[in-house]
């Protein structure tokens, strides 16, 4: 049976006692994208200012879980100053890394998702793999990745 | 003397519930989430268990003897649970998978022969989202008017302006006791209230038949639901209780065999109450469980389980505002006597989730969500709660360690300080 | 050398099902009614058990220990189940309490919002009332038309006309395998017609799957429905697996909790599949055990089980005809390669209740009813017929045994001659 | 558990293979009524001749189980020259005899049944009473009886 300690590694006990990069962009320029997990009524908002295909600045605001606000705040940290096809590619490879258990009830094989984890440095962000062990937190991890994924949507067609 | 029941003897109890026994994280496992779904004694498991191996079959219509006997089961199961809340005859009994799917019935059944445009249905911001989805459904539907009972600072039903509120209500839901806040709520004025003003009334006891004796006719209500499995019953069973003439007079829900008399490639005939209400194979064994469930709560006396767990929640708002002070915010009644033992909280500003989860290190089990109750929360202002909940099997020691956990909790996510 | 696969070990699987050494009337158990529900084995009821009394806990959004693990496990037990019958993902498999509600969920769901009226449900004269009476209600209620295709002289469904019939039909539903006359029906090719004419097709595989390899994809269809208790497992659970992009189009059925993602006191918004059909508690312990039935069933391996009974039915078609010649008259296909292992019959004139309840004093369990299938009796012209349904666990020696009681009802009623 | 001498005695099997009373009466001067049990599917025709406050003639067709046919043979040999008055106490006496069953879903008590059955003398149709010992089977010799119960309203009004 997994226990607290796969859950809260110190690296994620320390950003959600002390969040990167909490507060807001003027937006425009910026992009602010909600998030809502209505599971458990976490909330999050993503401010993100992109040009010139890279995410110059990335600014957190919300609520919720200490999964929830770490994984923001790892992600704020691991996407600033990266590209739009970085900051994707991350996205992809952390969601790969969560959707064990979601990609199985699609029933799509896992063999994509390990490809990309072995290309993608997930870096930090790897001290939240002992998420997947606790299926419920799932939806609190890749909260915040969702809600970026819309922002730089949302940046692309703007 | 006055006749003041004896305390349950919960040591013994415990041995009667093997899941008890296990160990959680090396640890015992305080199951402190009833409200959810009880657990199961040993008796329930066996009667099913002896079903299976030595009597199952198909039930009705069956000429030989394991389904004659089979049916027998499943209908005195039937006949006990009825006696178990008072109905007056077991035929107005029906049986589905949980309570959800019997307020559907009623939404769906009653609801669409009787509620028209404009009509209005009375509801209380406590409801869990059973009671709720269904009319919403009706509303997109064919446009009846949802209306909604609050509730004052004690977490109790605010009934000052009942008789305006029900004017034009067709039906008034309620739930007999929330499954948030644990507020014991007044159905008999309420349905009195209703029936003066020509509202039907619609109780969702999924939360109040497990823990208090029960009698519908007393309650004075006209649609009574409750589910199975936080009866200490079976997953897989649902129960409904209406006035006959109600059930007479609606047209039937889901159609199939049980429920006919006969039918032609042109129509069909339903059947008398209350397989009218029960397409297809019922849930045979979990019927049959149920009963003996029933027969399990009989023995202890409804009466003492009432006054186990009235005292035991008293134990435990003390216990933990004496421990934790401003630390904890308890969301429900103040009074034991106005309360079952369902008792929300919120701690030191930690996430719910993040105390389920340091609580289950500890093999402490409550729930931490918003308990299919989201208008409640938005009304509470927040997202979720924590939620420890009890029944028979739990006693002083389980409230003290959710206690000490929670001083463990605080000072793994906010460091060493208790307050 | 060709692959034939091995028959069953049919005396260590009766060792399995704990009911088969129970005595009747001081006699051993002879069960051939398997059609109106199977006996469990052992490995199932242990399976449940060992749910409820180590880590059963409400399914979902429980942080601790025991509720990821009874989560995990339901859902487990859905993704295998899914793969039993070659659905492409877990998250089309939804479950409910039986097949029949399964069948009311199309109706309302999806009926509702496709079937106006004028619009054709095409369907056969040898459906069981679950998939009958859904349709007569729509009928009712919007004035769609019932159109019905008949069978012929070998009990095979008439498919000459099928085009013509096709014409404004909307749906067709039909039984893969009759639960009265134990034909066979070619499903991939009245699907594959269907949709050439832009129908959609919902199968009632209540008795297909628990007696032969499935897969729905390979069938070709739309909707496609079975029942728990016949396959098996536990009463309380039945199963609809669907294409996504119909359900996702679909509006939800049930209303309560689990089904959304958010609701508020003017609306809600329902969750993703499957869940969005699964209001309230599912059967837990009852899915779980399902997947433990299916478990069993594919350690035995299905084409051995479709070939035992086709050996078994063959057996029997022979023994009863030779032993009682005219005396018996069997309503379905002669060949065992077109039919399952359900035999109707009649017996020297002598009423299906009465042969019923001659045969239970010798421990044998036959169905002696209209099978929830009046059209098709009205059909074939009896008010009741007699059946006998076999499983995994009958052998040539429970077919003797109802030969000779059958020779005994004779001499019984009608005195000392056999014929 | 009850066995088959409970259910078939021989009185029984005897009305079944030689069924009293059977055929028709021109109807009118006589009551036709069917009766169906839609269980099994049998179904029961009874002629009833009634005049000045007595049954003069009875007679029966139809199709059905040992037991719908003999309870309707000796029905018909019960009530035939007797007052419609007895004939009603006669129902009760019998449907008392059979219900506990149905009554007990209704959740009456049975005293008023029990005390019917000690006032009523039921003769040959007390070997219907092991049906009741097989609930399924109630219905089937209930039939006839209910079927007569139609038939002396129909006369009353008639
Ligand atoms: C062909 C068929 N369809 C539907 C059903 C109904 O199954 P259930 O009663 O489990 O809903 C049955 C069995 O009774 C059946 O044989
Ligand atoms: C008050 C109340 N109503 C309804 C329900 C729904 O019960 P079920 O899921 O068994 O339908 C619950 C429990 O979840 C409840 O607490």
């Amino acid at each position: 049976m997994p226990g607290l300690e796969d859950l809260y590694r110190e690296i994620i006990l320390d950003h959600y006692r002390n969040p990167r990069n909490r507060g807001e962009l003027a937006a425009p320029p910026a992009q602010r994208v909600e998030g809502y997990n209505p599971l458990c009524g976490d909330e999050i908002v993503v401010y993100l200012l992109v040009s010139d295909g890279e995410v110059n600045d990335v600014k957190i605001t919300g609520q919720g879980c200490s999964i929830s606000q770490s994984s923001a705040s790892m992600m704020s940290a691991a996407v600033k100053g990266k590209t739009v096809d970085e900051a994707r590619a991350l996205i992809r490879a952390f969601k790969g890394m969560m959707s064990i258990h979601e990609s199985r009830l699609e029933g799509e094989g896992d063999d994509a998702a390990d490809q990309l984890l072995e290309e993608v440095k997930l870096g930090d962000l790897e001290a939240l793999q002992g998420v997947v062990k606790f299926p419920v937190r799932i939806k609190c991890a890749t909260l915040s990745w969702n809600t970026l994924a819309q922002g730089l949507d949302q940046a692309a067609s703007a | 003397m006055a006749m003041t029941p004896a305390t349950l003897d919960v040591a013994a109890i415990k041995k009667d519930f093997p899941i008890l026994d296990v160990e959680v994280h090396g640890g015992r496992l305080v199951y402190l989430d009833s409200a959810s779904s009880s657990q199961k004694p040993q008796h329930v498991l066996d009667v099913m268990n002896e079903v299976y191996e030595t009597t199952y079959a198909n039930v009705h219509r069956g000429v030989y003897a394991i389904a004659e006997e089979a049916t027998a089961r499943m209908e005195a199961a039937r006949a006990k649970v009825a006696r178990f809340i008072g109905a007056p005859a077991p035929r107005e009994l029906i049986f589905g998978k949980n309570v959800t799917e019997m307020i559907n019935l009623v939404a769906h059944s009653w609801g669409r022969r009787n509620l028209h445009e404009g009509d209005v249905v009375l509801l209380t911001m406590m409801e869990h989202h059973a009671n709720i989805v269904p009319w919403l459904m009706l509303r997109e539907e064919r446009g009846i008017e949802l209306r909604w009972l609050d509730f004052d600072d004690d977490y109790q039903l605010d009934l000052s302006d009942l008789e305006q509120k029900l004017d034009g209500v067709k039906l008034v839901g309620l739930s007999a006791m929330s499954n948030v806040l644990g507020t014991l709520n007044p159905v008999r004025q309420i349905a009195d209230a209703a029936h003066a003003s020509g509202a039907l009334v619609l109780v969702d006891a999924a939360q109040y038949v497990p823990h208090n004796a029960t009698n519908v006719m007393e309650l004075g209500v006209d649609f009574f639901g409750f589910t199975g499995h936080k009866l200490l019953g079976p997953t897989g069973v649902g129960c409904l209780w209406a006035r006959a003439e109600l059930l007479e007079a609606m047209p039937p829900f889901l159609g199939g065999g049980e429920m006919i008399t006969d039918v032609r490639i042109d129509g069909f005939e339903p059947t008398e109450l209350p397989w009218k209400f029960e397409a297809g194979t019922p849930p045979i064994a979990e019927i049959i469980g149920l009963g003996a469930a029933v027969d399990y709560l009989e023995h202890l006396g409804m009466d003492r389980v009432r006054e186990h767990e009235r005292e035991l929640t008293a134990y435990a708002l003390r216990t933990l505002t004496e421990r934790h002070g401003d630390g904890i915010v308890i969301q429900g009644p103040k009074d034991p006597g106005d309360r079952g033992g369902v008792i929300s909280f919120s701690y030191r500003g930690i996430h719910p989730h993040d105390v389920s989860q340091v609580l289950d290190e500890r093999g402490i089990c409550v729930r931490a969500s918003h308990h299919c109750a989201k208008p409640l929360m938005r009304r509470l202002g927040v997202g979720a709660t924590c939620r420890a909940s009890i029944y028979v099997y739990n006693d002083a020691a389980d409230i003290d360690a959710l206690s000490d956990a929670l001083a463990y909790t605080g000072e793994f996510f906010l460091g060493n300080t208790e307050r």
